[in-house]
């Protein structure tokens, strides 16, 4: 398995977390826990249904999904912009809504998030100094301290120091993201939620980016959920991948396993999309018919029924529930491994 | 929307500086920005601009022509014309400047409220702006003088009221696409208040925008000033404004056409300059400004 | 497709309804802000205190607030609009008796200002930077900027004074109607310039921005001729803002008719409300306000379905979802 | 220019020669394509990669001649079957558009006009195409290609407006549009690029399918390697508005010669080797209003050498249509 990277807490987690049955508990309590999270906004867009997803300390989780998938909305659920409509949300043993109520600051702090509009998230009418001063501003942190801390981080960041007197028009999108990352690691985070952080990016400088981002796991002891639609980014990246359809999680696995036999035929069809450059190592294409039903009214039984090239009698009626399906994985289908990558 | 910002670095001064010398750099921006500066100097030094005391009757020497004494002759009265009309920029600068701080306070308040406000109150305020809005303003106007009778303040009232829901729809619309904007999710996401995030992020935001739409409202104000002085039910004479100059004059007609013209063309290039500066502001600033209506 | 349409419709009527109805608590509230009282303007400095009790009773300003108000939306709903405190006439008839008027100048006004201003738009945007455009635009702001009132005196002096060229003032007491035409040019022309300046610069600003989106690009690449591409497939979308700003024209017409009217002397609302205020004759200017209001709202829900049977976008229920508007 | 004559044994249906485009920005004169050299084979698809800036998009659209207000020179050659489409008129190059050539855009959701039926917009297309062409026969023929797109109730499409399409569906329309035509030349910029994973592998899909029913030639503009690696015969590899590597697909990906070509590789991660460090190309992509006096490369180039500083570099042929520009060819192997 992972052999060469991940420091040696996340490996040893990592060969827990194989050995043992995902549901039951493991030694170290997990930092994130969504149990059956829905979201429904205005009674009738079902943006996320039933989600659990656990997030151990230190891990790498990545989340990958198409438009009406629930990403998004699962990002927002956690950092606590949307509430959940039923289900509960915890960071560090702890409801999202509890912690809101009694410390919103505390919550802030523990819990940052990489907008996936950089160069938008930045306010437009504010040098690049003031955007960063402005958690040491809303959380009061100590002054000296935190300036020490910011510039800090601008060095290792490899930000310039003129960067801080420029408006947010006139960096560049990489730079654009790094002061995102330097806002967040102010706060001293646990988790950071990064939507589509290389979205944008040119494949030649998105290397720098991903590098920089898994150092600073390291040296900040971070732990991530990456959302991105660039399959090869969550397959170097991330230990664990979350495959979402039309608001629901259909698949969680070690990314690794995923990526050589998704056993979820959505999954399969996903991942047969990204085409690899060279020909023998190329998998069969599969192409699913017809489009993405809307979220609004979403198919009966099995949502995927509708495209899925291995559905039978019992999907379209039957709902499946997330189930283990071997290697630490969860799917949530009937029929697992029926649509298989090779040709 | 990050305009006044765009290029001009880190001072605002230098970046107001920097939008008149780009308005002026168009024929029809500079003429404008003449225009505007002459009436406005004339209508803050009204009394050493002005030659003589525009409410001194000289009843002998009434309908004199224009001569070295009276620039532009005199009304029905004998009153110096040149002077009446420096004394009338006063009058409607007056109107227009409070009349327009009035609704934009008030407007950009209640658009930004009604943005952050449940759908059901959101949809009552703008309810409300189709109300006032469904009155044509001198309507409302004409409507008002007939219950209180013709005064500056009501004037000044009653057209502040109509330009609320203008600004009031803008400072809205602006919020609603800035609310979803990705620095104001950071905000949120950093635990920013929402004092905070209105003051510190949404108003400079918008504001440039309204300031904007405020300078292409002045022109309209003057009208309709000028036009419920003309029918005298504006401002009370004999306090000179533009037009009830135009009304005195229009009165006498058949005797003379020299104060209607005078008086006409000074009311019409003050509300051209007005429009010239404005949207030589506006396309300097962003071109899109204020066409959502 | 179907109820997305009614529901639309349904949405815009509500509307409708709710802005008459707010329009008439507010001018509700003005009157029962009216200092003095209307018996005593009405019977005059005769009046002994009987006589002006019994007036009060029967115009019903004893009654609770909210009974003044329930009895002045029903009277409303009858077409009742109340009595002149003056001559005592039906405001209703009076108003009648002007309306046609003060709708034939506005009308006239906004179809002189249409049929203008659209094919100047469309000459300047499809010349743009040329000399023409130029002059163009700078009389169109010019048309903007000065007020009617103004417009409309010069005209007045040029034309009927200096040159002599059109009878002046008022309407056509004999009933000829080349004589009534002749009366109605100046002051039609007077309301509309302004607005042949608005909508020609709204058709140009629309039309080059519409000459910019993808689809015509795409015509382009396909190799649409200059004419499909300008008269079919971008004036339609250009005509969209142009139709939106007509509805809200009309309100400010029928506000600059008042003036026109007062101006040239001619009978319709405006000198109606004119009058009666001078003699603080509530009753009227409310009536006639209201209906100027009406006028108003019915124009402006006329032109947003109009605006919907144009744009399919509006019609499915759909606005502002894809499509680069 | 001798050395770049066709190898292939046809004649390309396009030769471009040294096209060069400026456009007047604020900054100063920018150099969209400096140089252009290029051959379009018959029947063939071209896919051309770079990465923002490279000039990929303004190749297309210079092909089309559609070109934006503030270009200042367009010079060069576009031989298109020995027609020299720079030296035609505005008229006559108009007669070319949604005729031998066609164009299917990036963003499928603004491409058609808001207010007007897909019948109306194919329907036009093809009176244009062929004038004199009956109401009821046009109509037959749109509802027949939207059928060759695979859309499964064409009478009903046929009366949609755009909005009421998906964005796939929106793409099938571009395509049936641009089948309509029968061009030589079909231009598709980033055509899958608005679309979810799933939708975009239909489209993929429908293009390879369109190999078999479309003769003319396809320049398929991307910025997925792997996308084009599957779809494409020939590669052309842009970089700062210069062609710096040509070839047939399988050739060039695998024995890249350009360092820009194997450092872009390099960066594509494909493998999931977790914890090596990830590959970036150090530096900024090359200014669009420097000028034109050494390889554009060279900056961010691991091999640059003081000669690639102050030399432009002209395409060597390595191979069997395979040409590179690069003045280290022989040294780097």
């Amino acid at each position: 398995m992972s052999t060469a990277g991940p420091p040696q807490g996340a490996q040893h987690r990592s060969a827990q977390r194989e050995g043992t049955p995902v549901s039951t508990v493991s030694v170290a309590a997990p930092l994130v826990s969504l149990q059956g999270v829905s979201v429904v906004f205005g009674g009738q867009v079902r943006a996320l249904d039933d989600v659990t997803l656990e997030i151990d300390r230190g891990d790498i989780v990545g989340l990958v999904g198409e438009s009406g998938s629930g990403k998004t909305t699962l990002c927002r659920v956690l950092v606590g912009l949307t509430p959940p409509t039923s289900g509960s949300v915890s960071v560090g043993g702890e409801t999202v809504a509890r912690q809101l109520a009694s410390q919103p600051l505390a919550f802030r702090r523990r819990v940052q998030m990489l907008l996936q509009d950089a160069v938008a998230s930045l306010s437009p009418r504010m040098t690049i100094g003031r955007t960063l001063r402005e958690p040491i501003a809303i959380h009061s942190l100590p002054r000296a301290q935190a300036e020490q801390r910011l510039a800090a981080i601008l060095q290792r960041l490899g930000l310039p120091a003129d960067v801080t007197a420029k408006y947010p028009h006139q960096i560049s999108g990489g730079q654009a993201r790094r002061v995102g990352v330097a806002r967040a690691l102010v706060m001293q985070p646990e988790l950071i939620v990064a939507d589509e952080p290389t979205a944008g990016l040119d494949v030649s400088v998105q290397g720098e980016l991903l590098n920089l981002l898994l150092d600073l796991q390291q040296e900040f002891s971070l732990t991530y959920l990456l959302v991105s639609h660039n399959l090869n980014v969550i397959r170097r990246v991330t230990r664990r991948t979350a495959v979402m359809y039309l608001g629901q999680i259909v698949e969680q696995a070690p990314t690794q396993a995923l990526f050589e036999r998704p056993a979820h035929p959505y999954s399969a069809a996903l991942l047969s999309t990204n085409p690899a450059i060279d020909p023998a190592k190329r998998a069969r294409r599969i192409v699913l018919q017809g489009e993405i039903p809307s979220v609004v009214n979403p198919p009966p039984g099995c949502r995927f029924h509708t495209r899925c090239p291995v559905a039978q009698a019992r999907c379209k009626t039957d709902a499946p529930a997330l189930a283990e399906a071997g290697e630490g994985r969860l799917v949530r289908c009937h029929f697992p491994y029926s649509l298989s990558l090779q040709r | 929307m990050a305009v006044l910002a765009r290029g001009a670095g880190t001072d605002m001064g230098a970046a107001v500086w920097g939008t008149l010398r780009k308005v002026c750099t168009t024929l029809t921006g500079a003429v404008g920005f003449v225009i505007v500066v002459l009436v406005m100097g004339c209508a803050l030094f009204a009394p050493w601009v002005a030659t003589h005391n525009p409410d001194a009757l000289d009843v002998m020497n009434r309908f004199a022509a224009p001569s070295g004494a009276h620039w532009l002759g005199t009304d029905h009265l004998g009153r110096d014309l040149f002077s009446r009309m420096v004394h009338g920029a006063r009058v409607a600068m007056q109107v227009a400047l409070s009349a327009i701080a009035i609704a934009l306070t008030a407007g950009t308040a209640l658009g930004i409220l009604a943005a952050y406000l449940p759908a059901r109150s959101e949809r009552f305020v703008l309810i409300v702006f189709d109300v006032i809005s469904s009155f044509p303003s001198l309507v409302l106007a004409l409507a008002a003088v007939a219950v209180f009778g013709p005064s500056t303040g009501i004037v000044v009232v009653i057209v502040a009221v109509t330009l609320i829901p203008h600004f009031g729809r803008v400072a809205r619309s602006q919020t609603l696409t800035l609310k979803s904007a990705p620095f104001l999710e950071a905000e949120r996401i950093l635990g920013a208040s929402w004092p905070r995030v209105v003051f510190f992020h949404v108003l400079p935001n918008i504001l440039g925008p309204l300031v904007i739409l405020a300078s292409m409202d002045i022109p309209v104000v003057i009208t309709i000033e000028a036009g419920l002085s003309f029918l005298g039910l504006g401002v009370r004479p004999p306090l000179a404004s533009w037009g009830g100059l135009i009304q005195d004059g229009y009165q006498y007609l058949s005797q003379t056409w020299v104060p209607v013209v005078v008086s006409s063309v000074a009311l019409g290039v003050a509300t051209l300059g007005f429009t010239l500066f404005g949207e030589a502001l506006r396309d300097a600033v962003d071109p899109r400004i204020g066409r959502e209506h | 497709m179907h109820t997305d349409a009614l529901r639309y419709l349904g949405s815009r009527l509500i509307t409708t309804v709710l802005i008459i109805f707010g329009a008439m608590v507010l001018l509700f509230t003005l009157s029962s802000l009216v200092p003095g009282d209307p018996a005593a303007i009405l019977l005059g400095p005769q009046a002994t205190p009987e006589y002006s009790k019994r007036m009060i009773v029967e115009m019903g300003l004893d009654q609770p607030l909210h009974i003044r108000l329930w009895r002045f939306f029903s009277n409303v709903a009858t077409g009742n609009l109340g009595i002149d405190i003056v001559s005592g006439r039906s405001v209703t008839s009076m108003i009648s008796a002007v309306i046609p008027y003060t709708i034939i100048l506005t009308f006239s006004a906004i179809l002189l200002a249409v049929i203008t201003g659209i094919p100047l738009g469309i000459y300047a945007a499809t010349h743009r930077g040329s000399v023409m455009d130029s002059i163009l635009a700078f009389v169109s702001v010019a048309f903007i900027a000065v007020p009617g009132f103004v417009i409309a005196i010069f005209l007045l002096l040029i034309f009927a004074i200096w040159l002599d060229w059109l009878p002046v003032l008022g309407t056509s007491r004999s009933g000829d109607w080349l004589d009534e035409l002749k009366r109605m040019i100046l002051p039609t022309v007077a309301l509309a310039l302004g607005w042949v300046g608005f909508i020609a610069r709204l058709v140009r600003t629309s039309m080059l921005e519409v000459m910019g989106e993808n689809y015509i690009r795409t015509s382009r690449a396909y190799g649409l001729s200059e004419r499909l591409i300008t008269y079919k497939y971008a004036l339609k979308n250009a005509c969209i803002p142009t139709i939106t700003i007509l509805g809200l024209g009309i309100g400010r017409l029928l506000g600059g008719a008042v003036l026109i009217e007062i101006v040239f002397a001619r009978p319709g609302l405006g000198r109606l409300i004119y009058g009666a205020i001078s003699e603080r004759n509530y009753p009227v200017v409310q009536g006639a306000v209201l209906v100027v209001v009406v006028v108003f709202v019915l124009v402006n829900l006329i032109v947003d379905l109009s605006y919907s049977a144009i744009d399919p976008r509006i019609r499915h229920g759909s606005a502002g979802q894809g499509g680069g508007h | 220019m001798a050395d770049l004559a066709p190898v292939t044994a046809p004649t390309p249906l396009v030769r471009i020669r040294d096209l060069r485009l400026e456009a007047s920005t604020q900054r100063g004169t920018a150099h969209i394509l400096r140089g252009v050299s290029l051959d379009i084979g018959r029947g063939r698809i071209l896919g051309v990669v770079g990465e923002s800036g490279s000039g990929k998009s303004s190749l297309a659209s210079c092909l089309l001649r559609l070109l934006p207000g503030n270009i200042t020179r367009l010079d060069g050659s576009i031989a298109f079957d020995g027609t020299e489409l720079l030296g035609l008129d505005e008229a006559a190059m108009a007669t070319w558009r949604g005729a031998r050539i066609a164009m299917i855009f990036q963003d499928p959701m603004t491409a058609l006009n808001p207010l007007f039926t897909v019948a109306t917009h194919l329907v036009d297309v093809l009176k244009r195409r062929h004038p004199g062409i009956g109401r009821a026969d046009a109509l037959a023929r749109a509802r027949e290609a939207l059928v060759s797109v695979g859309i499964a109730d064409p009478d009903l499409r046929l009366a949609a407006y755009p909005h009421q399409l998906s964005g796939g569906m929106r793409q099938r329309v571009m395509i049936a549009m641009a089948l309509l035509v029968q061009p030589d030349l079909l231009l598709a910029d980033e055509p899958t690029t608005a679309l979810d994973a799933t939708v975009e592998a239909q489209i993929v899909d429908l293009l390879e399918g369109l190999r078999r029913k479309f003769s003319g030639s396809i320049v398929f503009i991307s910025h997925h390697l792997g996308l084009v690696a599957q779809l494409c015969d020939d590669l052309c590899v842009m970089y700062g508005g210069t062609v710096v590597e040509t070839g047939p697909v399988a050739e060039v990906l695998a024995r890249p010669r350009h360092p820009y070509t194997r450092a872009l590789l390099e960066c594509e991660i494909e493998d999931d080797v977790q914890g090596g460090r990830l590959k970036s190309i150090p530096g900024e992509v090359q200014d669009p209003v420097a000028p034109h006096v050494a390889c554009v490369f060279a900056p961010r180039c691991a091999h640059a050498s003081d000669r690639c500083r102050g030399e432009v570099p002209l395409p060597v042929e390595v191979g069997d249509g395979h040409r590179v520009a690069c003045l280290r060819l022989g040294e780097i192997g």
